[in-house]
């Protein structure tokens, strides 16, 4: 019975905490980038400033909207934190474990796209439908890359469960660690960079209304439905940065249990978040935006390399 | 108990049959509701029988010496007798106020519930095939109707003789393995002894004959062409229950009849359905009308389905029951769960029919404000078809996923294992492309602001419409949430056909498959029901209510006109491109320029996108046929002499050959 | 009784007939033919329970000689003649008032009618297989000159060609007839009755085999010219499309049947003496060429009285295959097959009749709008395609059904699924011709048209019939069937 | 008389009678046809006479009578009469030149004298050869029907047709009841009085017996 108890509080301090450092990663992404361009770049805690200046601002609604543009903000976040709920992020124990595995946090992000995008055409307004249509087209590709690369690594511990996969890679690592991995992992960084809206699929600072898709969606928000909208947009980016790096280099998550191990594991989780957010920001300031009739070849290389990565695990498992 | 359920129900469609040729009840509709009356009881028996697991026999009696008519409902054909209930019910219901009346339509639709019904809980081979040619010509004359506009007349006729000759491939199909067990009663029919290659002959032509019938790739050309012109509530009919007959037939010979058969056989139908699944997904985008999007949407989760059965036939050949459990059960309840949302769907159909007098989304727009019931209901059905959580839709896909991910582990064959993990991807991309399908159809129909006059003057259509919508629209997101409890409720299936229950729903509505793997939808539902409205309590907490204030769309400082939005086309434009190699899109852009000017005055645009099947196979086979039928009439020349020719040649060739 | 019951059969309407030629009798010739046809129809009706109670029975010495195969036979005659008879009122006089037909060719109408009605019922009474040619020569020669009553170019060349191939052909059986006695002479001796069906059967082991395998080469060659088997059939679709409806009805429903009487007599004799599957070879080679045949003729067919006749040879040639195919429920399929074929083709053929003259052309393609033109007949033609193609509830499904099952019963499965996707596809042309005339729009021009009375009992007595004989038969009939099968079941 | 001088004479006129047929296909002109007919109608009686005598079976010797009124006497008539009324040209019309007619003929005799050789054909008369050269009369019957466009050349040549197997009927096969004979020769007669009736209302509405006319229904 205080297992659960304990679980219980443990599974609310990590969505705390998720919910809490998403707006400062996004801070820190944008930091290292203004110091590529060699400009000072707005502070690190400019994202929270951001989200209280729009939470608290009034909303302006088109008068074509419907009953969608209440549904989708608040669908969004919900959502996005639900998925949180089935990650692991300081140790292999996720809040949720018996209650969803990748499949769910799949779902979960699809069902984010979709409320997204059903938001993006309520009011009627091109801006906001182009950026559904096109954010819906790179969606479809992206999804069987996100699923193919997380099967490839549930195929070793024979589970679904994050969790799992988590402590297989931490316990096995040679066995973990190989070609399959690596092909998988490629696949996954192209999703991350698609998902989040990143440069070379999408320009998340740009505001030029026809090279946007993430941002086209939410033109018509305004006050405290676009705070929603950005949180969540935040939230999901650091969920899939700690999917990226926990499951991918799960080394010494899992190794203890009980305080010492969360202690270590956030440590870890931290370090490697802010490697990944660094690797972003070099990715973002090396690169610059594909045309978007060129992306399927993008992301028809990760489809392809997550499919190799898939089969390669099942032939040399 | 459940025999004379079904018993009841049978007289009563029949006195639906004979009530609507009495005029003076016209107004009460008595075959429509005589109808959903005996759907109630069907679905009722149904529902126990698949419960309790035992069969139950009725023999009704003997139209020739050798033929009888007997009905055996076991747990397999309850669970589709169970869906044909459900949709008829709905339908029935639904059609009160929607069918226009037609005293052909108000015999033929009971007589078509009555064929469905005895297809799925027929006890032999004879009532089956007298069943399933009854339900073929039945639909056909829905689908024909007064067969007035050309391709009404035309799908209709395309399917009813693709239908007629694909049975004679289910019925050679069930013959091989009645030989084997020398009688024709489904209950002791068993080709478990057959040789390979007789087995792998019979389980082909099963896959073809009912392939036809379920809409499988490239057997699917007449599905696209018949749902559309068929009335809502008759294509609700064929595209949840009437199609699934297919898939019942493939996995009562796959399954039951040829016992664990071959790895490849399952390789052959996860092929078969994946593709159907890309394909069909993707061709419903690139369509404009409502009902078409919807039938080719049915081709796609006909491919669903029929990967968890090539998964179950698959898996069970290996030896790997405990998935092959999880397989089957994850393809039962994606039948279920389809009959839900598709029926939530075309009887939607029905209803903006009824509202806008027009099915194509590029003259719709801006619904859900006029028809608020008739869009969320369809909102709910969207998302429920598109797999999303909390709704039904993701729960099979779920096991479907799980069982699927679980094959490509180690234990089994490496081609199983590739294909599973093959095919597992290209679920997911149908998964994408399905939302991306789902919300365009959702975003352009009925979001925005009307594109027509009429989509702009249109009104709730009936309460009754209405009513039915949001029941289903309940259902799907209820049977989402419970869809523990509708697992373990199917659970005798895999236990009557594989012996062994594939999984088990515990207390708090979590789902565990034996073979791995555990989710629990209540909690997400939980979860999602209860953040969604936290963070906006926690903002107005923290910084005050937010007011609201109204104001046209932002258009770049021009008057915002229905102009302005997007189209159909125009919406799933980046797909067609991305997709272009499987598609082939066509297009003509005509620019027509004002003299000298640089500026065009006119740009003519027109676009298809080829149905490939019919064009690169159908066409050619159909225009070779023709041709050479042409060249063999000359035999029949005219002449006398010609004649006496062929009885001399053939006397000689007998004299000669006899000796 | 039976003596009584076979002059009224057969001699009574030969009567009557000469009557109408040489008085030349207009008004009354109708209603006596109607009426005839109902006295024929009690007489058959008389024997078939008397045959069914009492077993085979035998009249004038032994020249006459009913047994369940038969009885079955002249029942259809009967049967299919009275509705022939009731269609024909209308149809002569509707030829009569627009001139195809001129005056004085009325009574030769009847006459020749119910001359072709005699010699048909004579067929499956007689004993003697000699008479038995006699008596289909003599259908042959009436038929023809039925064939050629109106008077032009087409119906001429129709008639020469069915005279010419069916003179050579009856001569073929002939020969065949006269082997198979000279194989009898050798055991029951040179009398007369050595050619009787009763002692053949009883001595038909001893037979000398050579000689019955060369006779039932001749005997299906030259009788199969008159089913209508491949490649013999080329005077079937010209004959059955140019002779008047009612005629053409009797042509497809009954003939036919007369000639796979004989056929069916010979094969009995020709599996005791030769043994083995000789005979069902050949069958399943004809059956199998006959319905092959029929398809490409039916896909591209615009005629719709040609259509109907080479669905005659394809449904002939299932008849055929099933008898080859053997074993009882390939027999009795073909049986079932058989009576559910005459009643539904000569519906179809007058309610075709009928529409013919609504449209005045037969080709489908004018026949826009079948069931607003002529509502009555138009929904005659669909429910009777309908039943032809084989669908439930109707009687053909179950005996398609019969043959699938006896195919894979007797080792024959390939053959079976063969022969049913070529049924399948002739059948898949029917529905697409016969609804696509049915419920495209009518032309502008086109003005309803009635049905007299005795059309719609003509067209709509057989379907019910076949109805009734489909979902619920009553215990004589499954009796008569089984008997027949008996009788076909051969002792080796 | 006894058997073995009865079988030597069927023996010659079933010959003769083949070589009167292979006459029917190398003539052009009707009237020659008829003629030759006619000689092989009374051949054909003549041999039954033979037969009926050897095996003093008296409905043989009737059949043989019936044979020479009908066939020798009755036919040819009609048709002669046949001709004289109708201002046709007594032409035959052959489709196929003389000469090829005539190989195809004896290419025919030879196939089926040697396939139909091995048959076990035991008579009472012990006429071994009558049955091959029966069915090849048979067979030529059919072909001059064939190969010639003129109808009433197609009657004659169904008349050698019938004429091959009242051969083999009667002398080697003990013949038919007699009242199957009488139903075969009525029937015969009526045949013969219907192809009349044609030919006469073909000429009424062709202006020709070339039976090309008769090739508009097709298909």
């Amino acid at each position: 019975m205080n297992s659960n108890i304990e679980a219980g509080i443990l599974g609310g301090i990590q969505v705390a905490a998720v919910v809490a450092a998403a707006p400062l990663l996004n801070g820190f992404i944008k930091k290292i980038k203004a110091r590529f361009q060699l400009r000072q770049g707005p502070p690190l805690l400019q994202g929270y400033r951001d989200l209280a200046k729009w939470l608290s601002r009034s909303e302006h609604i088109a008068e074509s909207s419907s009953f969608v543009r209440v549904l989708a903000p608040a669908g969004v976040l919900a959502a996005t934190v639900a998925a949180v709920l089935f990650v692991p992020v300081f140790s292999e124990r996720t809040p949720l474990p018996a209650s969803g595995d990748l499949i769910v946090v799949v779902g979960l992000l699809a069902l984010t796209r979709a409320l997204l995008t059903l938001g993006g055409l309520d009011s009627g307004s091109a801006f906001g439908q182009m950026g559904s249509s096109r954010e819906l087209a790179v969606g479809a590709l992206v999804e069987p890359v996100l699923l193919l690369s997380l099967a490839a690594l549930a195929l070793q511990p024979q589970s679904t469960r994050l969790g799992d996969i988590l402590a297989f890679g931490d316990a096995h690592p040679r066995e973990f660690i190989g070609l399959g991995w690596a092909l998988a992992a490629a696949g996954f960084a192209v999703v991350l960079v698609a998902e989040t809206g990143r440069i070379p699929i999408d320009n998340p600072d740009t505001h030029l209304e026809l090279t946007m898709i993430h941002e086209g969606m939410l033109i018509e928000y305004s006050g405290r439905s676009l705070g929603m909208l950005h949180y969540a947009a935040m939230i999901k980016q650091l969920l899939l940065a700690v999917l990226l790096v926990n499951l991918f280099l799960p080394f010494g998550m899992a190794r203890f249990d009980g305080l010492p191990g969360y202690a270590l594991g956030t440590t870890l989780v931290v370090i490697k978040v802010a490697l990944a957010g660094f690797a972003l920001a070099i990715l973002e300031s090396a690169l610059a935006k594909r045309r978007f009739f060129e992306l399927p070849d993008l992301i028809g290389a990760a489809a392809f390399s997550a499919m190799l990565g898939a089969g390669v695990t099942v032939l040399f498992a | 108990m459940d025999d004379n359920l079904l018993a009841t129900c049978m007289t009563l469609l029949l006195a639906a049959c004979v009530s609507s040729s009495v005029p003076a009840l016209g107004r009460f509709r008595p075959a429509l509701v005589l109808s959903a009356l005996a759907s109630a009881l069907a679905l009722a028996a149904a529902v126990h029988v698949t419960g309790t697991g035992e069969a139950t026999t009725l023999t009704l009696w003997e139209p020739s010496r050798y033929a009888t008519l007997e009905l055996r409902l076991d747990p397999l054909g309850a669970v589709f007798a169970a869906i044909v209930g459900g949709v008829g019910l709905a339908c029935s219901v639904f059609a009160v106020s929607y069918a226009r009346h037609r005293p052909i339509d108000d015999l033929v639709y009971p007589l078509f519930l009555l064929m469905l019904l005895v297809v799925t809980c027929a006890g032999n081979v004879y009532t089956f095939l007298a069943a399933w040619e009854g339900m073929a010509l039945a639909s056909f004359a829905l689908v024909l109707g007064d067969g007035a506009p050309r391709p009404r007349r035309q799908a209709a006729i395309v399917y009813l003789v693709m239908t007629h000759v694909a049975t004679v491939f289910v019925a050679a199909s069930f013959f091989i393995v009645a030989k084997e067990s020398d009688s024709a009663e489904f209950a002791r029919m068993d080709g478990s002894a057959l040789s390979v290659p007789l087995a792998s002959l019979a389980f082909l032509f099963a896959v073809v004959g009912f392939g036809t019938k379920a809409g499988l790739i490239p057997l699917h050309i007449w599905l696209p062409r018949a749902h559309p012109v068929a009335p809502s509530h008759v294509s609700a009919l064929m595209s949840a229950a009437m199609v699934k007959t297919g898939l019942y037939g493939i996995a009562r010979v796959g399954l039951v009849f040829l016992g664990p058969g071959e790895p490849w056989w399952g390789i052959v139908l996860m092929s078969a359905g994946a593709a159907s699944a890309v394909l069909g997904v993707l061709y419903a985008l690139m369509e404009r009308d409502i009902k078409r999007i919807l039938a080719y949407s049915t081709v796609e989760n006909v491919g669903l389905i029929t990967v968890g059965l090539g998964a179950a036939v698959a898996l069970r050949a290996e030896g790997r029951d405990a998935l092959a459990g999880a397989a089957l059960t994850a393809a039962l309840l994606h039948a279920t769960n389809h009959a839900w949302f598709k029926t939530l769907l075309f009887l939607s159909a029905g209803s903006i029919q009824r509202a806008a007098h027009t099915l194509n989304i590029d003259r719709l727009g801006g619904l859900a404000r006029a028809l608020p019931a008739t869009g969320a209901a369809t909102l709910a059905g969207s998302l429920a078809i598109a797999a999303l959580p909390p709704f039904n839709g993701f729960a099979s896909e779920w096991i479907l996923l799980r069982a699927l991910i679980g094959a490509g582990g180690a234990g089994g064959g490496d081609a199983v294992q590739l294909t599973s993990l093959m095919v597992a991807g290209a679920i997911a991309l149908t998964g994408g492309l399905a939302v991306a399908c789902f919300v365009r159809m959702f975003g352009i129909a009925f979001l925005g602001i009307g594109r027509t006059p009429e989509a702009v003057a249109a009104r709730e259509p009936s309460p009754i419409m209405a009513g039915v919508l949001s029941a289903l629209a309940a259902g799907c997101l209820a049977t989402g949430i419970a869809s523990a409890w509708v697992v373990r409720w199917l659970q005798s299936v895999p236990a009557a056909v594989l012996g062994a229950p594939a999984a088990q729903a515990s207390h708090g509505g979590q789902l565990a498959l034996t073979g791995g793997g555990t989710f629990s939808p209540v909690v997400i539902a939980v979860a999602l029901i209860a953040l969604a409205p936290l963070p906006w309590l926690l903002a107005r907490m923290v910084f005050g209510a937010s007011s609201q204030t109204q104001g046209p769309v932002w258009s770049t400082g021009v008057a915002f006109r229905s102009t302005m939005q997007y189209t159909g086309t125009s919406f799933s434009k980046p797909l067609r491109l991305f997709f272009g190699r499987v598609l082939l899109p066509e297009r003509q852009i005509e620019v027509i320029y004002h003299g000298a000017s640089p500026l065009p005055r006119l740009v003519r645009y027109s676009g298809r996108v080829p149905a490939l099947f019919e064009e690169r196979l159908y066409l050619p086979l159909r225009a070779l046929a023709l041709w050479s039928a042409g060249r063999l009439r000359l035999l029949q020349s005219g002449s006398v002499q010609a004649y006496l020719l062929y009885m001399m040649a053939a006397l000689a060739v007998l004299l000669v050959v006899a000796q | 009784m039976i003596a009584a019951a076979v002059l009224c059969l057969v001699l009574l309407p030969l009567a009557a007939a000469l009557v109408i030629w040489t008085l030349r009798l207009r008004g009354p010739a109708g209603p006596l033919s109607i009426a005839l046809s109902g006295i024929m129809l009690a007489a058959a009706l008389a024997t078939f329970v008397r045959v069914q109670d009492r077993g085979p029975q035998t009249a004038f010495g032994d020249w006459i000689y009913i047994d369940s195969l038969g009885v079955i036979v002249l029942t259809l005659i009967t049967v299919v003649g009275l509705c022939a008879a009731l269609n024909s009122q209308s149809y002569i006089a509707h030829d009569l008032a627009r001139g195809d037909l001129r005056v004085e060719d009325e009574p030769r109408y009847y006459a020749l009618f119910l001359a072709f009605m005699a010699t048909m019922a004579a067929v499956p009474v007689v004993n003697n297989l000699g008479v038995m040619w006699v008596a289909i020569e003599a259908t042959t020669v009436v038929s023809v000159l039925l064939v050629s009553i109106y008077r032009t170019g087409h119906s001429l060349e129709a008639a020469w060609k069915y005279l010419v191939l069916g003179s050579v052909g009856i001569a073929l059986a002939l020969f065949g007839t006269m082997m198979t006695y000279y194989a009898a002479s050798a055991t029951i001796g040179e009398s007369a009755s050595a050619l009787n069906w009763t002692e053949l059967r009883a001595t038909s082991v001893q037979l000398d085999p050579e000689v019955m395998r060369l006779a039932f080469i001749f005997v299906l060659v030259g009788y199969g010219t008159k089913v209508g088997l491949a490649p013999m059939h080329t005077w079937l679709p010209d004959a059955h499309s140019q002779a008047p409806s009612p005629v053409s009805g009797l042509l497809s429903g009954v003939l036919l049947n007369c000639a796979v009487y004989a056929v069916l007599r010979f094969r009995v004799l020709t599996i005791d003496a030769v043994g083995g599957s000789y005979a069902d070879h050949l069958l399943i080679g004809f059956g199998l060429f006959s319905v092959a045949l029929a398809v490409p003729f039916l896909v591209v067919q615009h005629d719709i009285k040609r259509m109907l006749g080479y669905h005659s040879v394809e449904h002939m040639g299932i008849i055929v295959l099933a008898v080859g195919i053997g074993g009882h429920v390939a027999l009795y399929a073909a049986m079932l097959h058989l009576v559910a074929h005459s009643l539904t083709k000569s519906s179809l053929f007058f309610a075709a009749g009928s529409v013919v003259q609504a449209f005045n052309s037969r080709s489908m393609h004018r026949m826009r709008g079948l069931l607003r033109v002529t509502p009555v007949a138009g929904a005659g033609v669909v429910v009777g395609a309908l039943a032809l193609a084989g669908l439930p509830p109707f009687a053909m499904f179950t005996s398609e059904y019969g043959l699938l099952l006896g195919a894979f019963a007797s080792g024959r499965a390939v053959i079976g699924v063969v022969g049913m996707l070529l049924v399948a596809l002739a059948a898949a042309s029917l529905l697409h011709h016969t609804i696509t005339a049915a419920y495209h729009e009518p032309r502008p021009n086109a003005v309803a048209h009635g049905i007299s009375v005795a059309a719609i009992l003509s067209v709509f007595a057989p379907l019910a019939l076949l109805l009734w004989v489909s979902v619920a038969p009553p215990a004589r009939f499954n009796q008569a069937l089984d008997e027949a099968v008996a009788v076909l079941e051969a002792r080796r | 008389m006894s058997y073995e001088f009865a079988s030597d004479a069927i023996d010659v006129l079933s010959i003769a009678m083949l070589i009167a047929a292979l006459g029917i296909v190398w003539t052009r002109s009707l009237g020659w046809a008829l003629v030759l007919f006619g000689t092989q109608s009374s051949m054909l009686a003549g041999a039954a006479l033979h037969a009926g005598l050897a095996t003093d079976s008296p409905h043989i010797v009737a059949a043989a009578g019936l044979t020479a009124m009908v066939k020798v006497i009755a036919a040819p008539a009609l048709l002669w009469l046949l001709l004289q009324r109708l201002p046709t040209s007594h032409d035959a019309q052959p489709s196929v030149g003389q000469r090829t007619g005539l190989v195809l003929a004896v290419l025919i005799a030879l196939i089926f004298a040697r396939t139909l050789d091995a048959q076990p054909f035991r008579t009472a008369i012990g006429a071994e050869r009558v049955l091959p050269t029966s069915v090849t009369v048979m067979l030529i019957g059919i072909q001059v029907m064939v190969t010639h466009r003129q109808a009433l050349s197609q009657v004659i040549g169904f008349l050698v047709l019938e004429n091959g197997m009242a051969l083999a009927a009667l002398t080697a096969a003990y013949g038919m009841p007699l009242i199957v004979e009488f139903g075969i020769f009525l029937d015969l007669l009526l045949a013969v009085f219907v192809a009349f009736v044609y030919t006469q209302r073909m000429h009424v509405i062709f202006g020709s017996l070339d039976t090309e006319r008769l090739r508009s229904l097709r298909g």
